[in-house]
């Protein structure tokens, strides 16, 4: 496939077309019916999750909240394949995958109402918390790779970063140094077109995202990131190059951020109607949909299960409003693992504080 | 004379200097189409063409690096840094260059480089989005720095620090972006670096303070004057080179002094200040000059930042305790 | 016992850690077959493998950067920076990651990495090789500031900087990495973080130093000596957490107090120390506290080097006119 | 020949083999014989140059100093094309190229003497100082190549990284903002195997240092940079391209140090003897004097001129010891255009000082 597809070949790896319909025998994944329908399924619950989200930010019960929508068959393909010993090294736009290594919803609300406790992932194996400096995190796949490499690991690093980060300086230092080590570390670049108001053609003159690969001797692919049955095949072959020593990979899925970048932003300021119809027709989620209808799979009411996703992704957001308060410790706790004792007189400083504000107000 | 907020105010000067200055460019990332996350350089591009006002690749080194070489050249940049939180990227470039290169080339080559940014916490924002890292930039030699607290000063520092031929760390309180309104001069018009501005005369502690913390000291103000404590607020207006004179006059008379900032405690604007102090005005100060400021904590995210922000109240309990010492 | 330089003490208790703890491991631009370009992990790789002592690629970022995964991972990375002026591309992942993993996951990752790196100046080195950048890195919340001025101290303090679960910035004064040679103990041994030294009682003024600095006061301590003047010498040992209380204890006793960096004047540690005392012992201070550091300026080259930097004169220039306040 | 010697075909660049017979007829350049003779003498004097530089090391009368012994030609070459309008932007082993653009001997060992009037280039048009911090000066070079386009100059850029410096993110940035901003910008990586002990191979995966311009869809090839002819062709042809606004172009010239690092650096750790003579058999000099004598070229005595050239070398030298002390004034002046008044302050602190210390001391 790598060979196949080499990003030299300039050919975008795709299975099914617009409609559902296969294209490309060849490398039609085998998957499982159940795995699918369950796919599937996943992908609609952090669909509604995610529009559910949106919601709640205009409800002001959120802040800032940046939504995946369009983007689900990229986690969507991830999450049927990563496993519980892989490891995680998120951005912030991937939630299906976060979903598949045991994040919770409530920890996803909690963080994007301002809580640092969401992003100790207490339940999630091997996942790191989010990250907000473009394309740092990619440095950090690395070196935990490194680590799996050296203490001989059956596990896999999959990490995830925008087109946009594709222009940091940490991002060719991630695939250099995982090129130069050979460690089983996934880079997947979600080439969604835009970094917030900026177009990927501003970001590089490349002919592809995926043969940069060609510049740290790594493999790499474009795949269409809207077609989970490519992404699926992709992922799963990365992932067995990795196991096999055979990393590290660099996937360029391609998609379109439907959504704005953050709820804070308007894309009407730099995109027209008409490229927001055309992507459309290449929703993830209506094509793979259409497949499951061609097979007879798609038996299931799906009205009703949105109706339930949405009371579970509610009942997930209560649970998040309804956290405790912020204690004054955590301001402090988790700065040092041996604090200092100027910060702990910082803290009994304050507390003084409070008691005296509180004589002074009522 | 036309109101104005903090936004609409840089905004007019951007636009003013790239009238002015062909020369002069501005660039960084979403600035051009967008008009930048916050709207600052809204309107910049249509005005003065793709080639002057534009969208960079999102990268913080090469935003800053292209810059060292765009002002050999002859251009004059200013950048934009999305978030102050975002501008490590960049701090070699900053650092090895932009404060060196004029040094370096023994004054061939200037760099009259602004390097935008909003910083500073109150916003609810995510990680990152709340950093005040003025005092690591006011230690690097060959860098200015320089904070507005108003519309009528963010117009007139920027219109200096375009100026300048010293490359100038502007930073932008984001927090009162929009909260503060006031009459602005229309026309062009230029307010020194290095001067502090004393906005309340008074007798009993000098409190001196920049940015979004001038209407918190305001505000601890009211409480102070119904205490029967006089004030005497200096806004710094440029972290580097400090105002000594200013300062010292004023603790000349008042005798004590509080530095009031959003940043890290340790190692911080106010230490800075308390060492100024200590060397021009020792014989005068009547008690220790203290500091009102972040905890030596990463600011928390929005549901524990109120904690560690400073507020009329924290800084009243200050002054009340520097007043009665 | 043996005789050790500083150079042989840090290289003696990376190989102590190395042999004691699996987990640990070494890397940086040539720090594997080359042994470094000060030889300060001269002979590690032959003995401990080159999975766990290694050549980096030249990217400070990735670096550090990739250290961040290894932590997560569970292995103790000791990362070399060729000089610490070279550290500023890695400053992102210094500040936002590194500085940040621990509270960012509460607690479940923890970042026990040392950064290592000569710095200072005094050896005739070209331009970025004699920075002194302690103070900045000492007002990142979440790092801890570690610099020896013996080989003894520099053995001791790295053997608890590697144990530390907190990251620290290791910064080993170059300028005397061979110069002074010190019978020092075979076995482990651990200094702990955060607790200053007092090497010399007195009674006239303290002198807080570190680093190569230290050698400078002791020799403005003989001129002192010689006017009959009786200073105190503490040795900070770490820039950040400060010991306040050994500070204070000593400027209660003796009433004065003089800084002495190699780093740039302006925001810089004497400003940090001053206003801790002023905090700590504000009634005992019998003259202003002073600081003799580097100016506001560049590290010159060589040939203008002398001028920047401390030596026995500047300090007791210094200590004279202090003590006679 | 960017199409013909595209680095994914592979191939390098090469004109003349070891003994300097043309083997690549196609390519060679027409070079006037006046040109070349010249060529050759400003490689030889920049040699001479280079290694009494080392021996004044030697003599303690420097400080340390990184030799260009073995990469000759590919300054040799950039010397011969660059012109009074274009820009130079440096590393710090390029002296032929500095020396073209009027960069002064004296002012080349007053910077290895530590003083920074030698970075004005007071003679020079369009130098910028060296670069100490590997790699950040890419950036410098795609700045002002910004600045030559959107004024419409007629006017390239060429700037120099070791290979070494691609590991960097600044070279990754540099060359992809050129690359976006399609800037007439020439980025030459003189790869001598080794970055410091720290080979190649450490740095990158990739196949090649001129493949990594696919990863930001510019210009790339892969020359011989010990082969003049070579180096002159690409330099020659990128320059026309630049000028036409077809760039950037990033060339890898494949070179060996044939000394050590710098001057403090002990080769023999890190590398074989073997592996020296094996290089030493395409030195850059050797084969284009074996060209030039077998063209009848060679008519004059190279003793004389290296004898000459040291003399020069020398007289230079001494200008530089016999410099002006370094006034206290310096110090301080440059640091800003408009000096703050604390740091005139600490000027005059310091002057009163000095007096004070004079008294004491005598
Ligand atoms: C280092 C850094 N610079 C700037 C930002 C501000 N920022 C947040 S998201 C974003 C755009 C990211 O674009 P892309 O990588 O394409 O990811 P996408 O948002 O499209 O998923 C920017 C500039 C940041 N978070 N970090
Ligand atoms: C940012 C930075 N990191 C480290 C160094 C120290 N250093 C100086 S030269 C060098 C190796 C450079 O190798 P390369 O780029 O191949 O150039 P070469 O020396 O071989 O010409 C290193 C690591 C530096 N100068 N700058
Ligand atoms: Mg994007
Ligand atoms: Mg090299």
């Amino acid at each position: 496939m790598f060979k196949e597809y080499s990003p030299l070949n300039k050919k975008i790896f795709r299975i099914i077309d617009n409609n559902g319909k296969v294209k490309n025998k060849k490398w039609m994944p085998e998957i499982d019916n159940k795995v699918l329908v369950k796919a599937y399924k996943d992908m609609l619950f952090a669909r509604t999750a995610d529009l559910q989200t949106v919601n709640y930010q205009r409800q002001g019960r959120i802040f800032t909240y940046p939504p995946n929508y369009g983007q689900e068959a990229i986690s969507g393909a991830v999450a049927q394949i990563i496993r519980h010993d892989d490891w995680l090294v998120p951005a912030f736009r991937e939630m299906g995958a976060w979903l598949a290594k045991g994040v919770t919803l409530t920890e996803v609300f909690l963080y994007y109402m301002g809580n640092e406790d969401a992003t100790r992932f207490k339940n999630a194996n091997k996942v790191i918390p989010f990250s907000v400096p473009i394309a740092s995190q990619l440095l950090h796949a690395t070196g935990i790779a490194y680590e799996v490499k050296i203490h001989k690991k059956k596990e896999v690093v999959f990490t995830f970063v925008g087109d946009g980060g594709t222009s940091e300086g940490d991002f060719h230092e991630a695939v250099n140094f995982a090129g130069v080590w050979k460690v089983p570390v996934i880079f997947i670049v979600q080439n969604n077109q835009y970094g917030i108001s900026t177009p990927t053609r501003v970001q590089t003159a490349s002919e592809s995202i995926a043969i940069k690969s060609v510049a740290y001797g790594v493999k790499g692919i474009q795949v269409d990131g809207n077609d989970f049955f490519a992404m699926y095949a992709a992922v799963q072959e990365a992932h067995k190059l990795a196991l096999a020593e055979d990393g590290p990979i660099l996937i360029e899925a391609v998609t379109y951020r439907k959504g704005a970048h953050t709820t804070s932003d308007d894309p009407t300021k730099y995109r027209t109607k008409e490229e927001e119809e055309r992507w459309d027709k290449t929703d993830p989620m209506t094509r793979l949909k259409a497949y499951l209808t061609d097979q007879g799979l798609f038996d299931f009411d799906e009205d009703k299960i949105i109706a339930e996703y949405k009371k579970e992704v509610d009942r997930q957001f209560v649970a998040a409003e309804n956290y405790t308060e912020y204690p004054i410790e955590d301001v402090f706790k988790y700065q040092y693992v041996d604090m200092p004792d100027d910060l702990k007189e910082q803290k009994r400083e304050y507390e003084k504080f409070l008691k005296w504000k509180e004589s002074k107000v009522k | 004379m036309k109101i104005m907020n903090l936004v609409n105010a840089i905004n007019d000067a951007l636009d003013i200097k790239l009238k002015e200055d062909k020369n002069m460019i501005v660039y960084g990332q979403d600035v051009g189409v967008e008009g930048g996350v916050f709207r600052v350089t809204e309107g910049l591009q249509v005005k003065h063409g793709k080639d002057r006002v534009f969208d960079a690749p999102l990268a913080e080194s090469g935003i800053a690096g292209t810059a060292v070489g765009m002002a050999i050249a002859g251009l004059r940049p200013v950048i934009e840094m999305q978030f102050s939180g975002f501008i490590y990227p960049a701090f070699n470039q900053i650092i090895s260059h932009i404060a060196r290169m004029h040094n370096r080339s023994r004054g061939r080559y200037r760099m009259p480089i602004v390097v935008r940014m909003p910083y500073g916490g109150g916003i609810n924002a995510l990680e990152h989005h709340s950093e005040s890292f003025e005092a690591g930039f006011a230690h690097i030699p060959g860098l200015k720095v320089v904070i507005p607290s108003t519309p009528h000063d963010a117009k007139g520092l920027l219109i200096s620090a375009i100026e300048s031929d010293d490359p100038i760390i502007f930073m932008e309180p984001k927090r009162i972006y929009r909260a503060i309104k006031q009459e602005v001069q229309e026309e062009k018009f230029a307010i020194p670096i290095g001067k502090a501005a004393v906005l309340q005369q008074g007798t009993d502690v000098t409190i001196v303070a920049y940015g979004a913390m001038i209407r918190e000291v305001q505000k601890a103000m009211v409480l102070a004057k119904q205490a029967g404590i006089s004030v005497e607020l200096i806004d710094l207006r440029t972290i580097y080179p400090i105002d000594r004179e200013t300062i010292a006059q004023s603790v000349k008379k008042t005798g004590r002094i509080i530095t009031v900032t959003e940043g890290v405690r340790s190692f911080g604007v106010a230490s800075e200040i308390t060492q100024i102090v200590s060397e021009d005005a020792f014989l005068s100060l009547e008690a220790p000059p203290k500091r009102v400021t972040g905890f030596d904590t990463i600011v928390p995210l929005p549901r524990g930042e109120h904690h560690y922000m400073q507020d009329a109240y924290k800084i009243f309990y200050e002054i009340e305790k520097t007043v009665n010492y």
